[in-house]
């Protein structure tokens, strides 16, 4: 239990370590795409913590990094053609972001912090506390971004007209982001 | 026995401060305020009590119960970005606005940044362009100025000069045929009284500020004379080469936000670069910039883009150009 | 106009005490007199406890190549050679003396004549200036003597006597060049003998008009000699702006004046090489201002080295209540006072009284950036720049922007409207990075 | 002109860090002082540039004759960190006081997808990035991919002197380090945005 | 924990990996293909469907590829032919620009077999979302105007106001409304040359529409 | 379909070969040396990067210790014994045990005891202050009070009284890495031993006047008077210059002289409570002891 609480808090991808920043910002343009790609990354980074887990003890140390890498990136092309054959709209408009899982740093950063000197199961938990505070951060992001851009909430206007636009666009995702990790630092260092 | 004061030297202090600056600034502005509340009338006033009140207040609100620190509001600055602000906003903007406007500017570019003097980008600019970017069409909805002695006080709305040449170029027009089609395109127009954000209808009013921030020495004059130099040089390669395409210098100079940019905006302290050189570059980043965006670009204007854009080059024209020191080293 | 080409600033000038013809103060009952009076080595008391001696006789040996010999003021006894602390609270080696009446050594020439005709050759007025103990008295206290001798390589070819006093309130200069014009002339022309020069200036800033006239006079019967008229300017007087302002050249970075081919004097300085040449006295007397917009009265007088300031203070009127500060120098680089029971210096200059609302230094706020400090610095340096990176204690970056060319001229925290302490930060950073620069082993 | 314009819309207005999102990590981690952006920016450029080139030949020249395209991901990712090993490793024999310039953010350039993001980006079909529809060439490619690091070099030199001006303000304590560096950089993208259109 | 790093150690890893995780891909490659494909054309018959009145064929199979001239350039496009019984109730066309404020705008224009406009969508576009992006909600105002019209300039010049057609623009998008415009008439050409190519073979239009 | 997966696996293995044979060729041909170790010393070291040992950091430590074959003239007061015994045993050296020390400040010199003549009105630096004069009392020896050695500890172990203008240490938080001592242009703090129980005894003073004088100028000044000499039976106290110094070397905590001590300059830390002489001591009582607690 403490191994997902820490991913979803203390580590925090996004707020913590500041990992996988490009996905976080390019792809919470609405609460549904920034849980979408929060999923895709969580499915790849719990089933290559395990994997990881599992291979980890006959991997040399020297190809270790390749290894991975190539385990990531098969992961992620699995997640992708998945994607692709059954959701195949969401797949559209997270675009480039899918392949590019391959480089989130906070998988490669799982890997090899945790997974390669842990159990499988433990791997699993860990991926999916982490994949879990990664998909709630964008979720969180996007939504924030969402209301305040689009007036919406997971798609569903709650009000007529255009919301601050800037939001959805670029600069407000960083706008967005900024100010989010600043609450957190503020909250954090009450406690 | 009484105790004297001990301190370093030198134990005089010249009779500049912040404050005194600031109020400089705002009494130059004054002008252009005057001529934006005889044109708009009540809409101007609006504008720019609510911009003042609500940055005033914004820094007020942060500093004394967000950060807890000494509050700084005494010393005008928020004042002067809200005057800004306001006079960069079309006159009959809704008051939302210009208070959406006025809280990022000081708040998000700003106070995140440690308040005065800190801040990279100009914060009335930023407040500008976020409204900009958020609500293109509260924020292209342009009042034609007509004195407040005239008779109706509706506002009537209509284009600017830049986006009217902007829009019949691109509807295929050459200039030729759009300044015949255009009375109102005409030079004694665009010195006195022309379509544009609230500020700025009237070159001549703040050409009156520009001669008094120069006389009282609050701004140097490189960066206001190489932002036009620049926006003439390259307007001016442009027009000579296709008089068909390309509108002459002299309009660029005279329309948009070119005077009340060059005199008021990039030339603000924290934003730009403090030497001579950095002025200089700084100064014809914009210019240049300026007349790309507006002839090329998907903005009519683009002053406020180009002064943000050249703000973030400030840092380092500040550490790679000098001063000219008073002597060579010798070794 | 000539004046200096970069920086600079315009303070009110406050020439309170230029009316105020010179006066003598009267003896002190104990004269201290420092043996700490010069750049450099202490000097070494040659006297002891209980000696009798004269005005004027030698108390004290140079310590060293830069330091220079210090002569009584008073005639009495020696009472104690200790520490007593001088106008900062520190302690200084200090020879005390209980004055008995009056009594000159005899060499020296104590009648009113101007004694025109140089006998002595370049090495004898040298050796002389440094027998008297002539310091410059422009603030440095240099030993004239050793400024009077170009090191080997280096060649002078002007003499520049300062008498930019550009200092607001200070009037010492001016009452010297009124009173004692042609002396100042004979000064110079002594000097420009000592180096060998043909060329000499005096640069005058054209807030003194009298002294420009009065010294324009004895032009034609010293030739090469000029008086250069300056526009108003602070620090006009810093060396190397006076020297890039008459003579147009700048002393390089790291550099002596003498690289410049100038050698500068000061008014104050001027007189004394005369006095000491011309009428064999040793510096132990010194003009100076008392005077402030609160001052009881605003007076020059010719001080005896030693006197005690309060004594001072008290003959010109007692210290003004509205006076929070005590001044010894100017408001712009002067020493505030801590202890009022010091004695006068060679070099002192001035008592000067300032206000609460002059002087009280106001909250500092944020630096704006508005680079007026950059403007105003006279050396081209970028003194926000140099606080910031002093509150950070980067001493590469620090000396990267040339820190050690600061000549401490406060210009720039005169100016700054934030109030930041700028010079407060640069001057303590200028120390560490000089030393760090002085260990660097030499290449 | 195609080059030109190519180069415009990279640099300017289709930013790759500030408009694309690609390659933020290291832009946030490793734009903290000048002299590290700019050894940064030149270590990109270079492995951009190269794998660019090298990734654009697996896919013209492998996967596609084979109708293997799925692979891309995995092939080019692979392609990447051996270019980006070697050139490490190449760096540190014949020029140590480059490697000490770039070498240490080499291994950071593995894990930045700007790479691997331009890479992909130029082999996709629909290549409406610059006014053009039409597929890139090898050259435009390469162009592209310089100017797409150029465009990253710009934006984190200019980041990190912002930066450094920061670092010795004094930011409000919540947002100091990582918030202030995005609020920067969400200015910065703001201004940027002055740029559309302008191919 | 980990093994040796020999040499041999190094290469065997690699290879069975490589192997392993290639086996994996092609494996899902394979059992993904099928359904990927279906994606695709149930996609594309989607955005016919949206276009066009209700079909009962397969208009993907129905589709006819058009050489036409639009602008003075030559063009290439696929029309998907929807039935009704056997009988064409509609032509689904799809089109692009590159005058978008973003860029390339793609659109699948619907039109009755006597040229009426009867519905159009987007199937991409680049546009700025609250802006340009309006183009895409079909029930605006903006989308709506062109349908029941056929876009011939004499009833209905399809050109916004401003170039002094009769199409009202999105306020604040007169950029994208204009590209939009560009796009129907584009289509409205490919259209007009449905009798010329009549003949041309629908199967290589299927492999097209796969992309 | 089965082209394709054996089209997939040719191709990745292939590629996998090729890159791997590169790079195998590539990092032989250019091999470079360079002492792991040095990495290993880093990692021990406590990264406060605080310069305390002499080195420009800790990453400079380490290649030191690594260049220079021992640890003799070694230390990082930091991570202090511990960690120098790590980096020992990591590089199979010897190492010299060191007295753990702490910062003590010298001076007692209170607002209350030490009355202000003047009122300092430029930048709050000791070292601004200390190179403009004697300081804002009479006493030209002591705290300046700006706190200069406050914002020198990187640990945050000195803070400012406001009660008594005078800098204390938390000695739990310090480190004793002496950028205190090196911040002070008045020389007040000094690095002593921690002591038994981490007991201290120290002279509080650092005026040199002559007792009179000093008396004059601060209420709490070592007047020079040499009971304290007198008192010790282990030679640890002597007075130069009209001032005491108890040197921890020969210190056995007996606190005779700080019984004989007239004006109370000098300090007891940690010492179990004695209440005849706490009561009769005053002075003693105003000495923040903190740490005390715990
Ligand atoms: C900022 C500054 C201002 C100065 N102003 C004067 C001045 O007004 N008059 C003067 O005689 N010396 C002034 N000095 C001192 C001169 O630099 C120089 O030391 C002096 O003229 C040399 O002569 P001396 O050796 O006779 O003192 C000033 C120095 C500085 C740094
Ligand atoms: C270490 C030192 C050596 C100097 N050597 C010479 C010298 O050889 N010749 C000379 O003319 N002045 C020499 N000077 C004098 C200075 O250049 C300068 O005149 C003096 O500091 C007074 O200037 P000020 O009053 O402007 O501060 C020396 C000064 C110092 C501090
Ligand atoms: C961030 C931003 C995005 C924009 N996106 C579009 C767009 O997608 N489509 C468009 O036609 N105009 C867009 N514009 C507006 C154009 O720049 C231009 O102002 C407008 O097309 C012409 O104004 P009008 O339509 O009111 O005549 C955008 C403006 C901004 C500030
Ligand atoms: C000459 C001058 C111009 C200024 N221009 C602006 C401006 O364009 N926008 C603004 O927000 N503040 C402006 N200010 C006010 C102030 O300097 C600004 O808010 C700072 O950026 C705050 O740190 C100006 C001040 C001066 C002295
Ligand atoms: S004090 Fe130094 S930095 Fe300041 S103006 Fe004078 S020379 Fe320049
Ligand atoms: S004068 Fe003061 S406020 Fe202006 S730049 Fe210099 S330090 Fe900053
Ligand atoms: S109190 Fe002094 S010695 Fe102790 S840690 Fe702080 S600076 Fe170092
Ligand atoms: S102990 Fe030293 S450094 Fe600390 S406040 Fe006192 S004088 Fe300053
Ligand atoms: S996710 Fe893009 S660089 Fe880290």
């Amino acid at each position: 239990m403490g191994l997902l609480t820490a991913g979803i808090v203390k580590n925090n991808p996004t707020f913590v370590l500041v990992l996988g920043m490009c996905p976080t910002l390019a792809t919470t343009t609405s609460a549904l795409n920034g849980m979408g790609m929060g999923l895709a990354t969580l499915a790849v980074l719990v089933l290559s913590n395990m994997l990881i887990a599992a291979f980890a003890p006959l991997i040399p140390d020297k190809v270790r990094i390749p290894s991975y890498i190539v385990l990531i990136a098969t992961l992620v092309t699995v997640v992708q053609l998945f994607m692709q054959a059954y959701t195949p709209a969401l797949y559209e408009s997270l675009g480039i972001f899918i392949p590019l899982i391959v480089v989130n740093c906070i998988i490669l950063g799982r890997a090899e912090a945790f997974a390669n000197k842990h159990g499988v199961f433990e791997s699993l938990l860990d991926g999916l506390g982490v994949g879990l505070g990664f998909t709630i951060s964008l979720t969180v992001l996007g939504l924030i971004r969402e209301i305040l851009g689009n007036l919406s909430v997971f798609g569903v206007k709650f009000s007529g007209g255009d919301g601050i636009l800037v939001f959805v666009l670029a600069p407000g995702a960083f706008l967005v982001l900024g100010c989010l990790m600043a609450l957190f630092n503020k909250l954090s260092e009450k406690k | 026995m009484k105790k004297f004061l001990v301190s370093p030297s030198p134990h005089f202090h010249g009779r500049e401060n912040t404050r005194r600056i600031m109020r400089d600034v705002i009494i130059a502005l004054l002008p252009a305020v005057a001529v934006s509340i005889v044109y708009f009338g009540i809409s101007a006033i609006k504008l720019v009590v609510l911009g003042v009140v609500t940055c005033v207040l914004t820094e007020f609100i942060i500093e004394k119960y967000m950060l807890r620190r000494k509050v700084t509001v005494n010393d005008l600055s928020a004042t002067v970005t809200g005057i800004l602000l306001a006079l960069n906003m079309p006159a009959s903007s809704p008051w939302w606005a210009i208070v959406i406007g006025s809280v990022v500017a000081i708040g998000i570019a700003k106070m995140t940044f440690g308040g005065i003097g800190q801040n990279i980008f100009n914060p009335a600019l930023v407040g500008r362009v976020f409204l900009l970017v958020s609500f293109p069409v509260v924020m292209t909805n342009w009042s034609v100025p007509h004195s407040f002695l005239g008779t109706s006080l509706d506002a009537v709305s209509g284009a600017t000069p830049l986006v009217l040449v902007k829009e019949a170029l691109d509807g295929g027009q050459t200039v030729p045929q759009i300044f015949a089609a255009n009375p109102g395109l005409s030079y004694s127009q665009l010195l006195f009284a022309r379509i544009g954000s609230a500020g700025e209808v009237s070159t001549v009013a703040l050409l009156l500020g520009f001669v008094y921030l120069l006389a009282r020495k609050v701004i140097r004059p490189y960066i206001t004379f190489s932002i036009w130099g620049s926006a003439i040089l390259l307007s001016g390669i442009l027009w000579l080469a296709n008089p068909a395409e390309f509108t002459d210098p002299l309009f660029n100079l005279l329309t948009g936000g070119m005077m009340l940019g060059s005199i008021f905006m990039a030339t603000d302290y924290t934003t730009s670069p403090m030497n001579k050189w950095g002025m200089i570059i700084f100064g014809t980043g914009i210019g240049f910039l300026t007349i790309l965006i507006r002839r090329f670009g998907a903005y009519p204007e683009g002053v406020s883009f180009a002064i943000l854009i050249m703000n973030a080059t400030v840092p380092l024209l500040n550490k790679w150009c000098k001063p000219e020191r008073f002597a060579k080293e010798a070794r | 106009m000539k004046t200096f080409s970069i920086g600079g600033v315009h303070p009110n000038d406050y020439k309170l005490a230029a009316d105020a013809p010179i006066e003598n103060l009267p003896i002190p009952d104990i004269a201290y007199i420092s043996m700490s009076q010069h750049l450099g080595v202490p000097a070494i008391p040659v006297v002891a406890v209980g000696d009798k001696v004269k005005v004027g006789q030698l108390i004290a040996n140079a310590g060293g190549f830069i330091s220079a010999p210090v002569h009584s003021s008073v005639s009495g006894t020696v009472k104690k050679i200790g520490p007593v602390k001088d106008l900062s609270g520190k302690e200084v080696n200090t020879v005390t003396i209980e004055t008995e009446g009056d009594e000159w050594i005899d060499t020296i020439d104590r009648s009113g004549d101007i004694v025109r005709e140089i006998k002595l050759d370049s090495k004898q007025i040298i050796e002389r200036i440094k027998e008297c103990g002539v310091v410059g008295l422009g603030g440095a206290t240099f030993p004239t003597c050793v400024k009077l001798s170009p090191p080997p390589g280096c060649k002078a070819e002007f003499l520049i006597i300062n008498g930019a006093e550009c200092e607001p309130y200070l009037t010492s200069d001016y009452r010297v060049m009124m009173e004692m014009p042609e002396q100042i002339i004979i000064g110079a022309a002594i000097m420009m003998k000592a180096l060998g020069v043909s060329k000499g200036f005096i640069g005058v800033e054209d807030n003194k008009p009298e002294a420009i006239e009065k010294l324009g006079a004895f032009e034609k019967d010293y030739p090469g000699i000029k008086v250069v008229p300056l526009k108003k300017k602070y620090p006009q007087g810093g060396e190397k702006q006076l020297i890039d302002a008459v003579v147009g050249r700048k002393v390089p970075s790291m550099g002596l004046p003498i690289a410049t081919g100038s050698v500068v004097q000061n008014i104050g300085t001027t007189l004394a090489v005369y006095e000491a040449v011309q009428k064999n006295k040793p510096l132990f007397e010194g003009i100076m201002t008392v005077t402030g917009n609160c001052a009881p009265g605003q007076k020059n007088f010719r001080h005896r080295v030693g006197t005690p300031l309060s004594k001072i203070a008290e003959y010109a009127g007692g210290i003004p209540e509205e006076a929070v500060k005590i001044l010894s120098g100017g408001p712009m680089m002067g020493k505030a006072i801590s202890n009022m029971d010091a004695p006068t210096l060679k070099g002192s200059s001035s008592i000067l009284y300032l206000t609460e609302e002059q002087t009280k230094r106001k909250e500092e706020t944020f630096c704006i950036k508005c680079g007026k400090c950059i403007q105003a610095c006279p050396m081209g340096l970028e003194p926000y720049l140099l606080n910031k990176l002093g509150r950070i204690n980067d001493m590469e970056g620090l000396e990267e922007n040339r820190i050690f060319d600061c000549i401490e001229c406060g210009c720039c925290q005169f100016t700054c409207p934030a109030y930041i302490p700028l010079l407060d930060t640069i001057r303590i950073q200028k120390g560490r990075v000089m030393r760090i620069i002085k260990n660097r082993p030499k290449k | 002109m195609e080059y030109i314009i190519i180069l415009i819309s990279a640099v300017f207005v289709n930013n790759i860090v500030l408009s694309q999102f690609l390659g933020v990590c290291p832009f946030l981690g490793v734009s903290k002082k000048v002299s590290t952006a700019v050894g940064m920016s030149g270590a990109v450029c270079f492995v951009m540039a190269l794998s660019t080139l090298v990734t654009y030949l697996i896919q013209y020249y492998v996967l596609l004759p084979l109708n293997i395209e799925f692979m891309q991901t995995i092939a080019f990712i692979l392609v990447i960190a051996a270019l980006v090993q070697m050139v490490e490793i190449i760096l540190k024999k014949i020029s140590p006081s480059l490697y000490q310039a770039l070498g240490i953010f080499l291994p950071l350039i593995t894990t930045n997808c700007a790479v691997l993001g331009v890479a992909l980006m130029v082999v996709q079909k629909d290549f409406t990035f610059c006014g053009a529809s039409h597929m890139l060439n090898l050259g435009e490619s390469v162009v592209f991919a310089v100017a797409s690091a150029i465009g990253y070099g710009v934006a984190i030199i200019l980041f990190a002197g912002m930066r450094e001006q920061i670092a010795t303000s004094n930011v409000p304590k919540a947002f100091k380090g990582t918030p202030i560096a995005l609020v920067t950089a969400g200015i910065l993208a703001l201004a940027f945005m002055g740029f559309s259109g302008l191919v | 924990m980990a093994r040796q790093s020999t040499f041999k150690n190094m290469v065997a890893t690699m290879v069975v990996i490589c192997l392993f995780t290639s086996a994996v891909l092609g494996a899902v490659y394979v059992i993904t293909l099928k359904p990927i494909q279906n994606a695709q054309i149930a996609k594309t018959n989607a955005a016919i469907a949206q276009v066009t009145p209700a079909f009962d064929n397969n208009p993907v199979a129905d589709s006819l590829r058009l050489n036409y001239t639009y602008d003075g350039k030559t063009r290439s496009t696929v029309a998907y032919i929807a039935k009704k019984g056997g009988k064409i109730v509609g032509y689904a066309i799809e089109a692009s620009t590159m005058k978008g404020f973003g860029g390339r705008i793609n659109l699948m224009v619907g039109f009755k077999p006597d040229g009426e406009i009867y519905n159009s969508s987007v199937i991409s576009h680049s546009e700025t979302p609250g802006l340009g992006a309006r183009i895409t909600d079909s029930q605006s105002h903006f989308v709506v105007q062109f349908n029941g019209k056929i876009p011939d300039d004499k009833d209905f010049k399809v050109a916004v106001r401003k170039d002094g057609g009769d199409v009202d623009a999105i306020t604040a998008s007169t950029i994208s409304s204009r590209a939009f415009c560009d796009v129907i008439r584009d289509a409205y050409g490919a259209f007009k040359s449905i009798n010329v190519n009549s003949n041309n073979s629908g199967k290589e239009a299927q492999i097209d529409s796969n992309e | 379909m089965t082209n394709i997966i054996i089209f997939t696996i040719l191709t990745l293995s292939l590629l996998g070969l090729v890159l791997a044979i590169v790079l195998y060729y590539v990092a032989k041909k250019f091999k470079v040396k360079e002492d792991p170790r040095i990495d290993i010393v880093e990692a021990i070291m406590p990264g406060a990067n605080c310069g305390g040992c002499g080195q420009a950091g800790c990453r400079a430590f380490a290649e030191a210790v690594v260049k220079a074959g021992n640890l003799d003239t070694l230390f990082c007061p930091v991570g202090g014994n511990d960690v120098m015994k790590k980096v020992a045993g990591a590089m199979g050296y010897e190492v010299a045990e060191k007295d753990p020390m702490v910062a003590v400040v010298r001076c007692s010199g209170s607002f209350e005891k030490r009355p202000r003549t003047n009122i300092y009105d430029g930048r709050s630096s000791c070292a601004v202050m200390s190179s403009l004069y004697a300081g804002d009392t009479g006493c030209l020896y002591g705290c300046l009070g700006q706190g200069d050695c406050v914002s020198a500890c990187k640990f945050g172990a000195i803070s400012m009284d406001p009660e008594t203008g005078l800098p204390v240490v938390d000695e739990e938080k310090c480190t004793a890495c002496g950028a205190c001592v090196a911040a002070c242009p008045k020389n007040i703090i000094e690095l002593r031993k921690k002591g038994f129980k981490s007991r201290r005894l120290y002279v509080s003073c650092m005026n040199q006047e002559k007792g009179g004088v000093a008396r004059k100028s601060c209420a709490a000044a070592c007047i020079g008077c040499g009971l304290c000499e007198k008192a010790c039976p282990f030679d640890a106290v002597h007075v130069n210059n009209f001032l005491a110094y108890i040197d921890f070397t020969k210190c056995k905590l007996c606190r005779k002289c700080y019984d004989a001590c007239p004006t109370g300059a000098i300090h007891a830390l940690n010492f179990p409570p004695r209440p005849a002489a706490a009561a009769v001591k005053p002075a003693a009582s105003a000495e923040p002891v903190s740490g005390t607690a715990n």
